[in-house]
């Protein structure tokens, strides 16, 4: 297939996540409203809402970084996508994955992070500084269980590309890794948890401690880049966590679907329990899903 | 049902005057005792259970810490302060509550209002100095050693006098300072009332029983 | 011991120093500690107030509290006003609980002018009712409250629906939804509507299964748990110290009720034992109120089943717009949903009070006692502890 | 830009600020706000003025719609999405938890609430201003993007409403900051706030939420009764 092709699927299948990850925050508020009792926001909010900061007419800046954090953040997105397959078996959306692209994927889920560190730390506010110290923290404890996972889902089928691990569990649903390795797909199961950013691992962007956390001093145009990058994230960590344990999907619908459902999964979990505070999540990381992933890595080591 | 209510009706109003003449027992006591030791230039048995007393501004810190110490009135309630602009005085009353006869007596207090000063009781209970730092703001007393005690409490860059005295006039200082929308009147309740709605009703209509 | 190392405990006992005369020596320009302030621009905040705080990384190492956001002047302004416009201007000191104000201005007036043995039996049934409305109302919004400074948001849209409710009664029986007036020198200002018992048990029995799962969603959840046990802890020997009382002195284990100790209206008639609890936590605390709730929906139904069906509502009182009370002082309190609240009331014979003085729960809890918890606590649970100590900032500054 | 031309501007802004602090009569400067000097550590001597150095101490400057098609289309997104400052200022933020809440959720009609000034466009002003949230409220207000809306609740707003004689309370908030709807009452119910919402949409929708820029063009008169009575001034003019 000609790299223009290729070029032009992917920015279509960009633009199919982007919307996808706006309708999942829409259907999340949704979900959240109507358990509470309330209607709730109307489906298309997050696009107006989008227009809308794209549409502000004061854009003020705090120097060079405070302009390239979110676009660091939108690069992790788009770098999450670029080389994650989103559909098994098909050239043209499995984008540009490669041998290896496992390591590259949990190096891009880092990078809009980091970004974001340099970003809001040059917008001087507090709340953005003590927000970042807070997510840098709890994401080094996500990262450590869910690497070892993910390490042994590698050596379970010798392979660090995210192709040829989806290609191993097809066939049947028995074959899924949730399956095949229990140990490893409930340790990244819990780690998900805490990459989805919802209660109760949701202090970094604490609404009611630390208002909104590091995006604090991010408005206007910056705000809807952080926004639709933020909805491609969310839809791309629940494609990893899809292609690792639950066999890939080999259609859009297929896909829509799982991703949903891993989405909501930790969307349930979040609206019946409370946040942990920093050290409380760090702890509970290194408690149970660390120790899971020992575990998953020895029994495949020996 | 009708007749179950009246007898719980009944009921209370047997046993209310039972405990309150206990509680006035009480106080009374406490009173004697009070007067052994201490000279009270006023006493006045408002309630059952809430008397004032009034002791001078050097008894004063003596007679409250006897009060906490001995008589077990631990729970410190208020310190207020009221402006007798026309003997000029200023009233401080310390309100102590006795957790277990679950009575209060007021120590009332008559400081100078020219040079407004008060021993600073803030190591007796932790939450006194936030009185005293309101009061220092309000009424301009000053109490020496007390923590905080020039910082703002309620208002911020106040020039003018302290608010809560008598001789400072809101209402003008709001005029003067504020922008009050043209057009509003606002009318006296009782004259607008007394002229319009019931013109035919006497002035000296009967107040107040006591008068 | 794994607890213990995963903990994160360390011992913020050495810094920053104290110097001889008590007070810490913090250096900002040494870098390591940061100013921070809580408000009043801070969506968790309980209502308008300020928290200064200095951090040394995510823990705090001294908090002031500032208000004085919300001040307008009230005891000045009642000053300046008849005895009678004098309620419409002291039910907004504090809106989360009108009905307070309205009753203790009320009985203060009527205690010195004499009139507090002729005020009838009907109007001190109804009077207890609206007291004991406006306590659900707020231990509606309260006890799911704390939670939601865990960011547990469903409690608070049950209670705050159900609250509505309640605030669709308090319409019905006096015409407004949260300043009512309701209460007047004398007795009050009408008697219940048709059908006004049979609607409010319809919505008692609405919170009898929101308190069911309020349990189930609070009590019982761990992280809640995990964020909420020891957590500010308020000792027996710490009430009479700072003067707390209400639910705070009660989860305490100090068993410190006004309707019990000192009864006012018909208390004394009505059956009840107001919960305590030992911990002193902010678990306890909401625990208490959990409780609390479950009794006022029981008082208010012993209200409704042991008042009279009609009778006279108000005393024979004289031209309000010429009352003049003579020279004399009071002081008259009450429980509120948040402690004892209790007015200072100066009168110098004059048709306008000398001196008024509101002595609410939170001038204590919000400053002095607030002020010593919040240190050595992480920074996220300042809002956790503010809503504990049920701060209230209108009734602090008024 | 070369070296030369940052040292010129800094230099002028120096001077600029310099001046500004000078003209303005500051009676309450905290200490640490002062203007004061600071060797650097290759030795040379910097000069500082902490309230221009934090922020900026520029004017504002009106920002006029451009293209009528754009901006047609812009306005309605704005409409349907209203950003609500989290700041209860008064007591009518009692009313503002029913409006998230199942009775009268607010969400259904694009109304939400922000937690910080930057992301949020209306600003409810809830009720009575006592002069000390004022000077918060002016703050917030300054650095929310244009455009920006402003609802005041309450008849204290209006005209003082039952504190016009209060020595604390403004009387008027359209005299400090420009008012686009006002809900009248004590206090206005919920609905009465969501029908001021519908009345800001429609505002917004005929193009004429435009308060920002008035807020501009007078800033002069706007800042004057500001000063007035804010007497505890130590904020630079205009703080984005």
């Amino acid at each position: 297939m000609s790299i223009y092709y290729k070029l032009g699927y992917t920015l279509l299948g960009l633009l199919i996540v982007l919307n996808w990850g706006m309708l999942m925050s829409a259907i999340f508020r949704k979900i959240v409203a109507r358990v509470g009792g309330r209607y709730g926001i109307p489906y298309y909010q997050p696009w107006i809402d989008l227009i809308k900061n794209l549409g502000i007419r004061t854009t003020l800046s705090h120097g060079i970084m405070f302009y390239l954090g979110p676009v660091f953040r939108f690069t992790g997105a788009v770098g999450l996508f670029l080389f994650m397959p989103v559909l098994f078996g098909n050239e043209a959306w499995a984008n540009f994955s490669f041998q290896g692209d496992l390591v590259l994927i949990l190096y891009f889920q880092l990078f809009g992070m980091l970004g974001m560190a340099l970003g809001a730390g040059e917008g001087g506010h507090p709340h953005s500084a003590i927000g970042i110290s807070r997510g840098l923290a709890q994401h080094a404890a996500i990262e450590l269980p869910m690497t070892m996972g993910i390490i042994a889902l590698a050596i379970q089928y010798q392979t660090l590309s995210i192709s040829d691990i989806v290609a191993a569990q097809q066939g049947s649903v028995l074959n899924w890794s949730i399956f095949t390795n229990p140990i490893a797909g409930v340790t990244i199961l819990l780690a998900a948890l805490g990459a989805m950013g919802h209660s109760p691992f949701n202090l970094v962007k604490a609404p009611n401690e630390i208002p909104i956390g590091p995006p604090t001093e991010y408005h206007s145009t910056f705000l809807g880049i952080l926004m639709s990058s933020g909805a491609i994230l969310h839809v791309m960590e629940a494609v990893l966590f899809m292609n690792l344990l639950f066999g890939g999907a080999s259609n859009w619908f297929e896909m829509i679907l799982k991703t949903f459902l891993i989405y909501f999964y930790s969307v349930f979990v979040g609206v019946v329990y409370p946040r942990f505070r920093i050290e409380q999540s760090v702890a509970w990381f290194f408690k149970i899903p660390l120790l899971l992933g020992i575990i998953a890595i020895l029994m495949y080591s020996f | 049902m009708e007749h179950a209510r009246l007898q719980l009706v009944n009921k209370l109003f047997n046993d209310r005057p039972k405990s309150y003449k206990y509680n006035l027992f009480q106080m009374k006591l406490l009173i004697d005792r009070l007067t052994q030791h201490y000279n009270l230039t006023d006493y006045k048995q408002q309630r059952h259970n809430l008397a004032f007393v009034t002791v001078d501004k050097q008894l004063s810190p003596d007679i409250i810490t006897h009060l906490r110490d001995y008589e077990g009135f631990s729970h410190f309630v208020l310190l207020s302060c009221v402006d007798w602009i026309e003997d000029d005085k200023l009233q401080l009353t310390y309100l102590l509550n006795q957790p277990n006869h679950k009575y209060e007596i007021g120590v009332r207090v008559l400081i100078d209002r020219k040079n407004p000063e008060m021993v600073s009781l803030h190591k007796m209970w932790k939450q006194i100095w936030t009185y005293q730092r309101e009061l220092h703001e309000a009424f301009g007393i000053i109490f020496p050693g007390s923590p905080r005690l020039e910082e703002n409490f309620v208002l911020e860059g106040w020039t003018e006098k302290p608010h809560m005295l008598r001789d400072f006039d809101t209402k003008e200082y709001a005029e003067r300072t504020y922008f009050p929308r043209p057009g509003r009147t606002s009318n006296d309740p009782a004259t607008y009332m007394r002229e319009k709605l019931y013109p035919n009703q006497p002035v000296t209509a009967k107040t107040n029983k006591n008068d | 011991m794994i607890n213990s190392f995963l903990g994160f405990k360390p011992d913020r006992s050495l810094y920053p120093k104290t110097n001889a005369e008590g007070k810490l020596e913090i250096d900002l320009s040494s870098h390591q500690y940061t100013k921070l302030w809580l408000g009043p621009n801070h969506p968790g905040v309980t209502g308008n107030m300020a928290m200064e705080l200095t951090l040394n990384g995510d823990e705090i190492v001294e908090g002031k509290t500032h208000v004085g956001y919300l001040h307008r002047g009230f005891e000045k302004l009642i000053e300046r006003r008849l005895f009678v416009q004098g309620f419409p201007t002291s039910i907004r000191m504090c809106v989360a609980e009108p009905d307070t104000n309205e009753y203790l201005i009320a009985a203060c007036t009527e205690e010195l002018s004499g009139y507090d043995k002729q005020v009838p039996e009907m109007a001190k049934w109804l009077r207890m009712l609206s007291l004991e409305m406006a306590r659900l109302q707020g231990l509606l919004r309260g006890v799911p409250g704390q939670a939601g400074t865990f960011s547990l948001g469903i409690g608070v849209q049950w209670g705050t629906y159900l609250r509505d409710l309640i605030l669709d009664r308090f319409e019905e029986l006096t015409g407004a939804r949260v300043y009512h007036m309701y209460i007047i020198p004398g007795g009050v200002r009408g008697l219940l509507p048709d059908g006004f018992k049979d609607r409010m048990e319809d919505n008692l029995k609405e919170i009898d299964q929101f308190i069911i799962k309020i349990r189930k969603l609070i009590f019982n959840n761990a992280v809640f748990k995990t964020r909420a046990v020891g957590l500010g802890v308020i000792t027996p020997k710490m009430v009479d110290q700072y003067g707390i009382v209400g639910t705070n002195a009660r989860a305490a284990g100090v068993k410190r009720d006004v309707r019990k100790d000192n009864p006012y209206l018909f208390y004394d008639l009505l059956d009840f034992d107001p919960p305590t609890a030992t911990e002193g936590d902010v678990y306890a605390r909401t625990w208490v109120r959990w409780q609390e709730l479950i009794q006022t929906v029981d008082l208010i139904r012993q209200i409704m089943a042991k008042m009279p069906e009609k009778g006279e509502i108000r005393a024979q009182m004289p031209n309000v717009l010429n009352w003049r009370i003579p020279q004399g002082e009071t002081y008259v309190k009450l429980e509120s949903g948040r402690g004892e609240y209790g007015l200072y009331y100066v009168t110098d014979g004059s048709d306008k009070p000398r001196r008024v003085n509101l002595r609410g729960p939170s001038y204590t809890h919000g400053i002095a006692l607030l002020e010593d918890m919040l240190v050595n606590t992480n920074i996220a649970d300042v809002h956790a502890l503010m809503v504990s100590l049920q701060v209230c900032p209108p009734e602090i500054e008024r | 830009m070369s070296d030369l031309n940052i040292n010129q501007k800094v230099s002028e802004m120096l001077q600029r600020s310099e001046a500004n602090a000078q003209q303005d009569e500051k009676t309450f400067v905290r200490p640490e706000d002062e203007l004061r000097e600071v060797v650097a550590p290759d030795g040379s001597i910097i000069k500082i003025n902490p309230l221009y150095d934090y922020y900026s101490g520029e004017r504002p400057q009106e920002d006029k719609p451009k293209n009528a098609i754009v901006e047609k289309f812009l306005n309605w997104a704005r409409s349907e999405s209203i950003w609500v400052l989290g700041f209860g200022t008064g007591c009518g933020s009692i009313e503002i938890p029913p409006l998230v809440t199942p009775r009268y959720d607010m969400f259904r009609f694009g109304v939400q609430m922000r937690a910080t000034p930057r992301q949020s466009n209306a600003f409810i002003i809830s009720g009575y201003l006592s002069v000390k949230t004022l000077k918060r409220v002016i703050r917030s207000y300054e650095q929310m993007p244009s455009p920006k809306y402003v609802i005041a609740l309450g008849s204290c707003t209006i005209n003082g409403g039952m504190y016009y004689d209060s020595y604390s309370t403004i009387n008027r908030l359209d005299k400090y900051l420009p008012v686009d709807v006002y809900i009248a009452g004590c206090m206005p119910r919920p609905e009465a706030l969501l029908a001021g919402f519908g009345e800001l949409k429609r505002l917004i929708k005929e193009g004429k939420g435009e308060k920002a820029n008035e807020y501009a063009r007078n800033f002069d008169e706007y800042k004057a009764n500001q000063k007035k009575i804010i007497k505890d001034w130590n904020m630079p003019d205009y703080n984005w």
